[in-house]
């Protein structure tokens, strides 16, 4: 086992437990914030599958935009005093349920995909892909790169009117 | 053993299931979104890694990075529904909002 | 003078009365009257002058032939035509070429059209004076006057088409310029429709022509017509003419269906039938347009195809001629209304000429074209003189309800209006055809060219002089009862009495023309035309169609003999003698004498009648009743037209409409509507039939259903519990 | 190389009404009486704006074109292009699409794209006159426009289908919603007539589809099949053995019936013409004009582009039945529309829209001939009677507007009413006529010049209707304009003075009037403008069909 395969079930152990915790956490706010470990985790390997850019992009956006917004969104919405700044209760069958369904999926999901044979090509070891990523979006996929802008934007002035009080 | 693409695409596997259960058992719109922000993750995580190991090449990055983009706009969005939920019925449990039952 | 010059000239001439027409029809209710008369009459007065030196210069001068073949305009310059020409647009690897020439014939219409449209312009300045659209009236004149122009400058067909049309339109415009009236818009729209029939014709031969030649230029096609490559191809079958004619027949029918256009337009019969209800219109348009200009264009068109007539083109026009000259003529007689009258004579005096062409006098035809066209506008200046008096005087008394123009309220005018019916007798002269007079020299001539034609053609040809000598007579006869009904005698009304003078503005034009009417301005020879100028300078062109489509009289007698040299010097090309040349100087004096009798004959039967009343009128009238309903109804041909042609197209707008409106659009609507039944059956059977099983079904179902119905709860996470369980299905059942 | 241009004109061109439908919908129709009304002035000059706009881009279009080059069946020859793949898919039964999306222009193409600026720009000055949700009739409006330039620009069969249905559906609502009293009747009517042709049009297309091959651009070795008009003009992309591959066969010339009715029902020619009279009397004003101005152009503009060439040998076996079917759409037009003279209620508008029928008869017995000058006459009579037309349907609009009827009987004496309006209508029926000076003479002359060639019997039949034509404009000038003016019609308009001040057309009315008038009179006199740009192509199409069609004329 070399230090690849330490780093990685590092990442894989903080990935899925902090994802544990965010799917069973009673509190909201602990939610959040191992949240904020699992998209850390996740960067980890993206990292490690040489993905830098991406990487980075996980970190800025995840991190430091859809996070925020989701801290912003529990503490707007429940009352600052406290009360309920939980998840509210939840039926034990409900649990069950769920759980059993998540196994399910799991276990057919990684039985899928460990039973195929992908095609595998080699890893062209690259220093980074940041070049790569860049000429791409602006040449083959401008068109979608300037569709996603217009998109966000629209996005952005969307949730403003909706969000708006009546 | 190395790690190659197989162990990746198990821990999407499992983000994905996460996800699911988050957003089955869960009340709270909130958590709901998270637990979709997961099943995103993972299928970014599958892309990143078909990137490496299965060809897709520099492809697969672009899909992530337009997966993220979506996903930004689909919490700005959500998350403007919920606030406006809030507005409106004074709670965000999901499973109390049943307009669409007809 | 150069060539290039000269055609400035002819621009400018063409161009100026379009000025006016753009000043006056845009800002001329802005200008008021006086300006716009001013500009319209400036404009012509300067087109007169420079029509006058265009016509000297060409005429009496000589034109340096520079010929400029290289810029928009290529010109070309040769004894016979000064030309211009240039391409206006371009179709398939050619073009359509427009141009402008002026040649002797043109030179001597340019100064008819010019003169007389600057007179009536001058005249109708106190004619319309009270009218409320009088700058519109000028701007109609000016568009007539640069359309006629149109027609006498043009070097080819299409440009003469161009005219052509344009000229009907002006023609319906100011027939209508009264459209208050009913019968004025009426009279408009059936001039411009009987003549759309003649140009139909006109623009069928310009398509013949088109098909062999490619090209409507006189000076192209007309040579190209007896080329030996064009011979030859028609011979050995390597170009066919449609429908497989021979090329005679092919140029018969090309040069009739061209005639058809004058037909129209210098109201030949079968189509003269717009002429008289044009005298709706303003009188000076009628002297303008219907009397002198417009309708002799149909003669000069006839006269510029007058290269390519085949023998039997040249008879059919003859006797198309003849017909109109003798039934115009019978007609006058009996109408009343002043301007009817002179309709009628207008259309037989074209007649006449056509006449004159078709068997072969074609200077005596193109002569008195000219003549004609100075006195008929005197007599229809005239004739407004006495309507514009008349008018007055009524509107002085106050009476309204009196015809004007019916010369059965006239009578002893003489006194009140004497320059008037000095002028007018004068030119009554002068149609009637008495020595001294213009009309006399060319009426003459034009006879014995019809002799002439009847010895050499023989058989029916004899009918034509008989047509043309009685038409000579009943012309001199209908004249003279004019004039001694309106001037002479005692007043019949109050009205008559009453009238006065015209002014200066309305007499003037009236002396100008009738002094025009008087011989010694073509011959100093008061009995034979043929020493003067205008036989010299005006001389049949050169019949450029093979010699076996020719009248064999009408060939050059000593085509054999002359020497190539001598036949390229100067004139003398075409002076090469024919046998119908020789008979017709024959004729000249057995016609004068025969001529000269019956037109006092016609003089003095009409002093009898009307003067002396040696017969009684109205006797007379209930003796010959039938010929004279006959003749008062115009021989019937608007009945018959209305009754046939129009009333078959009538019958037809009918039957198609209905046709259109029931069949068509009732298949199209019974096609739906059997849709729309088979739709509604299947919906029954829908109804009856498959909804019962499917109810069927659905019963059950339905009990199935509220067990499921639970499971609906309405939440999204239900549904995505379900979707799941669905993929997880999939990925067991495929994977 | 194929020529392109440094901006994608036809594109924008094309989809710059789209842009606009967009810009409109965000903009909000007003709550209150105030800025609805202020919403509306926006939405109408909106509109006017892109109109004015792609005006220009034509113009840019015809400042740039090269007059030497043909198109027709050379890829190269074609001006301003753009091509891209624009769907590219293996479906499993059907086997792989390939859709380009390929837009270009030749000199058959030009002027229709400048006449369609033309007119789609004078009628949207015309659109003001509609009251009803102005937001959506904007929108239709855009949409139709797109559509139609679409039709004109496209140069791959399936793009231009998408266009060609894609016009349907604004036109469907611009007539259901804004018309007459009839207008649904119209409205379906017009929709299944249209269709019916559609569905002839698509089964041949998709059989065209399979029967044409050319090599795969992205799989080098490869064929593909394609639906490329151009590559359609050339035998050698036939597949052997498929469905049109043998030249001459029965299926071939059915095919060619079959696209022929298609087209034919748009132009329309008589017997499936029926659909045009309802349609145009019930339609709005503006709707009228384009109808007239535009859609019907693009029957013929569809049969030389589409129909003609790639069945040439079914063209040669059917012209003459072609010609003659012109020949009757001639006369049976314009005896009809003369026959408002006595049948039915004389409705003015009717009577227009029975003269289009006779009208486009010309275009017919013109490219039926095969000549030069039969083919120019008749693209220049599409130009023409799109102007014309449109002309004639806004003089119309004009008095309905004012005097909410358009029955022949119930005018009288309008001339000293309303003189200026009385010259513009003057300007518009005789050119309708053929007056020369304006530009329907020439094309008309050139259509029988043409058309004499090849078939001189049906051309001196059809100068018929040059007379009956004559006869129904002018005796509807008479009875509009000249007698005496109807009691009820001696005071104003609009006694209230609110919607029309004076007696005559104001200015929203004179500016989409005089540019017509102008175009008409200009064409008139310098034809070479619009000629000269159809010139080489023209002759390179008859060229093309020069071994398969019957050219009349001996010295061709």
């Amino acid at each position: 086992m070399g230090l690849e395969s330490i780093v990685f079930y590092l990442f894989a152990v903080i990935v899925v437990a902090s994802a544990l915790v965010v799917v069973l956490s009673k509190k909201i706010m602990y939610a959040a914030f191992s949240l904020l470990f699992t998209l850390f985790g996740i960067a980890g390997m993206y990292a490690m599958l040489m993905a830098d850019f991406i990487a980075v992009a996980q970190i800025m956006i995840y991190v430091g935009g859809i996070l925020v917004l989701i801290v912003f969104g529990v503490m707007l919405t429940t009352k600052i005093t406290g009360v309920d700044v939980k998840t509210g209760p939840t039926g034990k069958l409900n649990y069950i349920a769920g759980g059993l369904l998540a196994v399910m999926v799991a276990g057919s999901l990684a039985w899928l995909y460990t039973s195929n044979s992908w095609i595998s090509a080699p890893v062209n070891e690259t220093n980074t892909s940041i070049n790569a990523v860049g000429n791409l979006l602006l040449t083959e996929y401008l068109l979608a790169f300037e569709v996603g802008s217009v998109l966000l934007l629209i996005a952005l002035i969307g949730a403003a009117l909706i969000a708006r009080r009546k | 053993m190395a790690i190659g693409l197989n162990e990746f695409l198990v821990v999407s596997a499992i983000l994905f299931a996460l996800g699911i259960f988050a957003i089955v058992t869960r009340k709270n719109a909130i958590m709901v979104l998270m637990g979709l922000e997961l099943i995103l993750n993972s299928a970014n995580l599958n892309f990143v890694a078909f990137a490496c190991f299965g060809g897709m090449n520099i492809e697969g990055h672009i899909a992530a990075l337009f997966v993220m983009i979506l996903a930004a706009a689909e919490a700005a969005v959500a998350l403007a529904i919920v606030l406006n939920i809030y507005q409106n019925y004074k709670h965000v449990n999901v499973d109390e909002v049943d307009s669409l039952k007809d | 003078m150069t060539a290039e010059n000269l055609l400035c000239m002819a621009l400018i001439i063409l161009l100026l009365p379009l000025l006016s027409f753009t000043i006056n029809i845009f800002w001329g209710k802005r200008l008021g009257k006086k300006p716009s008369f001013a500009i319209g009459t400036t404009a012509l007065g300067i087109d007169f002058i420079l029509s006058c030196v265009v016509f000297y210069n060409k005429v009496f001068g000589s034109i340096e032939t520079v010929a400029n073949t290289d810029g928009f305009f290529k010109i070309f310059a040769n004894d016979t035509m000064v030309q211009a020409k240039f391409t206006w647009f371009h179709v398939g690897n050619g073009g359509i070429q427009l141009g402008l020439g002026v040649d002797n014939l043109a030179a001597i219409m340019l100064l008819v059209v010019t003169l007389i449209s600057f007179l009536v312009h001058i005249f109708s300045s106190v004619y319309m004076h009270d009218d409320k659209r009088f700058p519109r009236f000028y701007a109609y004149l000016g568009i007539f006057t640069f359309s006629m122009l149109n027609i006498v400058l043009a070097n080819n067909l299409l440009n003469m088409y161009i005219g052509w049309e344009l000229v009907g339109i002006c023609s319906y415009l100011l027939i209508g310029f009264w459209y208050e009236k009913d019968s004025a818009a009426n009279a408009g729209k059936k001039a411009f429709l009987t003549n759309r029939v003649g140009d139909l014709g006109f623009l069928i031969g310009l398509l013949m022509l088109y098909y062999v030649f490619g090209n409507w230029m006189f000076d192209e096609v007309f040579p190209a017509m007896n080329s030996q490559d064009l011979l030859a191809a028609l011979a050995s079958g390597e170009k066919t003419l449609p429908l497989g004619m021979n090329y005679g027949t092919y140029l018969t029918l090309a040069g009739c269906f061209i005639f058809c256009g004058a037909i129209g337009k210098s109201a030949q019969f079968p189509l003269h039938v717009w002429l008289p209800d044009a005298m709706e219109g303003p009188t000076p348009v009628s002297a303008l347009i219907h009397a002198a200009t417009m309708v002799a264009a149909g003669v000069y068109l006839t006269a510029r195809i007058y290269p390519m007539m085949t023998a039997t083109t040249m008879n059919f026009v003859a006797f198309i001629g003849a017909m109109t000259a003798f039934m115009a003529a019978t007609i006058a007689i009996t109408q009343r209304d002043f301007k009817k009258v002179l309709a009628y004579s207008t259309v037989s005096q074209l007649g006449y000429m056509v006449m004159a062409l078709g068997v072969g006098a074609f200077t005596s035809g193109f002569f008195h074209l000219v003549t004609h066209a100075w006195f008929k506008a005197a007599l229809f200046l005239a004739s407004g003189s006495v309507i514009h008096a008349m008018h007055m005087s009524m509107h002085h008394a106050g009476e309204h309800h009196m015809d004007p123009q019916d010369i059965n309220n006239m009578g002893g005018l003489r006194n009140n209006m004497k320059i008037t019916y000095i002028t007018f007798l004068f030119v009554t002269l002068a149609i009637s055809g008495v020595p001294l007079t213009s009309g006399f020299l060319s009426k003459d001539s034009i006879l014995a060219g019809t002799l002439a034609f009847a010895d050499l053609a023989g058989g029916l040809g004899w009918l034509v002089p008989i047509a043309g000598f009685g038409a000579a007579g009943i012309t001199a006869f209908y004249m003279f009862r004019l004039t001694i009904v309106a001037f002479h005698g005692k007043p019949k009304t109050e009205i008559a009495k009453n009238t006065k003078e015209n002014s200066f503005r309305v007499v003037m034009p009236l002396v100008v023309l009738a002094t025009l009417s008087l011989w010694f301005f073509y011959s100093f020879n008061p009995i034979n035309a043929n020493v003067g100028w205008f036989y010299e300078k005006v001389k049949m062109p050169a019949v450029t169609i093979p010699a076996e489509y020719q009248r064999p009289y009408m060939l050059p007698l000593q085509q054999v003999e002359a020497a190539p040299a001598e036949m390229q010097t100067g004139h003398e090309q075409h002076h090469a003698l024919t046998e119908y040349e020789e008979t017709m100087h024959h004729f000249h004096v057995p016609a004068m004498i025969l001529s000269l009798l019956i037109a006092g004959l016609g003089i003095a039967f009409a002093f009898c009648v009307y003067q002396f009343r040696v017969f009684n009128a109205d006797n007379m009238e209930k003796q010959f009743k039938k010929l004279h309903t006959f003749s008062f109804h115009k021989w019937y041909f608007d009945e018959l037209y209305d009754a046939t042609v129009i009333g078959f197209i009538l019958f037809l707008t009918k039957v198609f409409s209905n046709f259109d409106s029931k069949v068509v659009d009732g298949l199209v609507n019974a096609s739906a509507w059997i849709t729309s039944r088979i739709g509604k059956i299947s919906g029954i059977f829908d109804g009856v039939v498959i909804d019962g099983a499917v109810n069927l079904v659905a019963n059950t179902t339905g009990a199935l259903g509220g067990i499921t119905r639970k499971l609906q709860t309405g939440k999204i996470q239900t549904v995505i519990i379900f979707a799941i369980i669905g993929l997880i299905t999939l990925i067991y059942v495929f994977a | 190389m194929p020529q392109t241009f440094g901006f994608p004109i036809l594109t924008w061109i094309t989809f710059l009404p789209i842009l606009g439908m967009i810009i409109l919908a965000l903009i909000p129709a007003g709550k209150d009486e105030l800025s609805r009304d202020a919403s509306k002035k926006y939405f109408r000059w909106l509109t006017v704006g892109i109109s004015f706009v792609q005006l220009v881009l034509a113009l840019v279009i015809f400042g740039n074109f090269d007059y030497n080059l043909a198109g027709i069946n050379d890829p190269n020859g074609f001006q301003f292009v753009e091509k891209f793949t624009w769907i590219k898919a293996n479906l499993p039964m059907v086997g792989s699409i390939n859709i380009e999306y390929y837009l270009g222009i030749d000199g058959i193409s030009a002027p229709m794209v400048l006449l369609t600026t033309i007119v789609c720009f004078v009628a949207s000055f015309t659109s003001f006159s509609v009251k009803k949700s102005v937001k959506g009739y904007m929108a239709m409006y855009l949409l139709l426009n797109t559509a139609m330039m679409g039709c004109f620009v496209a140069l791959d069969f399936f793009l231009f289908y998408v266009f060609w249905e894609l016009m349907l559906i604004p036109m469907y609502f611009l007539i259901g919603i804004w018309g007459g009293p009839r207008k649904e009747y119209a409205a379906i009517k017009f929709f299944i007539y249209t269709f019916v042709g559609s569905v002839f049009m698509l089964l041949v297309m998709v059989g065209l589809y399979f029967t044409y091959q050319i090599p795969d651009p992205s799989n080098p070795g490869m064929m593909m099949h394609t639906f490329n008009l151009v590559a359609m003009l050339d035998p050698a992309n036939i597949v052997p053995g498929s469905i049109f591959a043998s030249i001459g066969s029965d299926i071939r010339l059915i095919a060619f019936a079959a696209l022929f009715i298609g087209f034919a029902i748009k132009v329309p020619i008589v017997p499936f013409h029926t659909w045009l009279p309802d349609a145009h009397v019930e339609a709005p004003t503006a709707i009228s004009v384009i109808l007239a101005g535009v859609l019907l152009k693009m029957g013929t503009y569809g049969m030389l582009r589409i129909a003609f060439p790639i069945f040439p040998e079914a063209l040669g076996y059917f012209q003459c039945w072609i010609s003659t079917l012109g020949m009757i759409s001639i006369i049976y037009g314009a005896l009809c529309a003369l026959g408002q003279h006595k049948v039915g209620k004389r409705d003015l508008k009717k009577m227009i829209a029975y003269s289009s029928v006779s009208h486009m008869g010309y275009v017919m017995i013109g490219i039926a001939s095969m000549r030069p000058e039969g083919i120019t006459g008749g693209i220049f009579q599409m130009f023409n009677h799109g102007t014309i037309t449109a002309m004639l349907f806004m003089i119309v609009g004009v008095i309905y507007d004012r005097a909410h009827t358009r029955g022949l009987d119930d005018f009288g004496g309008l001339a000293n009413k309303m003189p200026i309006y009385t010259g513009l209508m003057t300007i518009a029926f005789f050119a309708a006529i053929g007056l020369p000076g304006m530009s329907g003479f020439i094309s008309e002359t050139m259509v029988f010049l043409g058309s004499f060639q090849t078939y001189p019997l049906n051309t001196m039949l059809s100068g018929l209707g040059i007379i009956l034509g004559a006869a129904y404009m002018l005796w509807a000038l008479q009875k509009v304009f000249f007698g005496k003016l109807p009691e009820k019609w001696q005071g104003p308009w609009d006694p209230t003075g609110k919607l029309y001040k004076g007696d005559d057309v104001n200015a929203i009315e004179l500016t989409a009037l005089v540019p017509l008038a102008v175009v008409i009179i200009v064409l008139g006199i310098c034809p070479s403008l619009v000629l000269d740009l159809m010139t080489n192509s023209v002759n390179h199409f008859v060229e093309f069909m020069k071994p398969f069609v019957m050219i009349g004329g001996i010295n061709c």
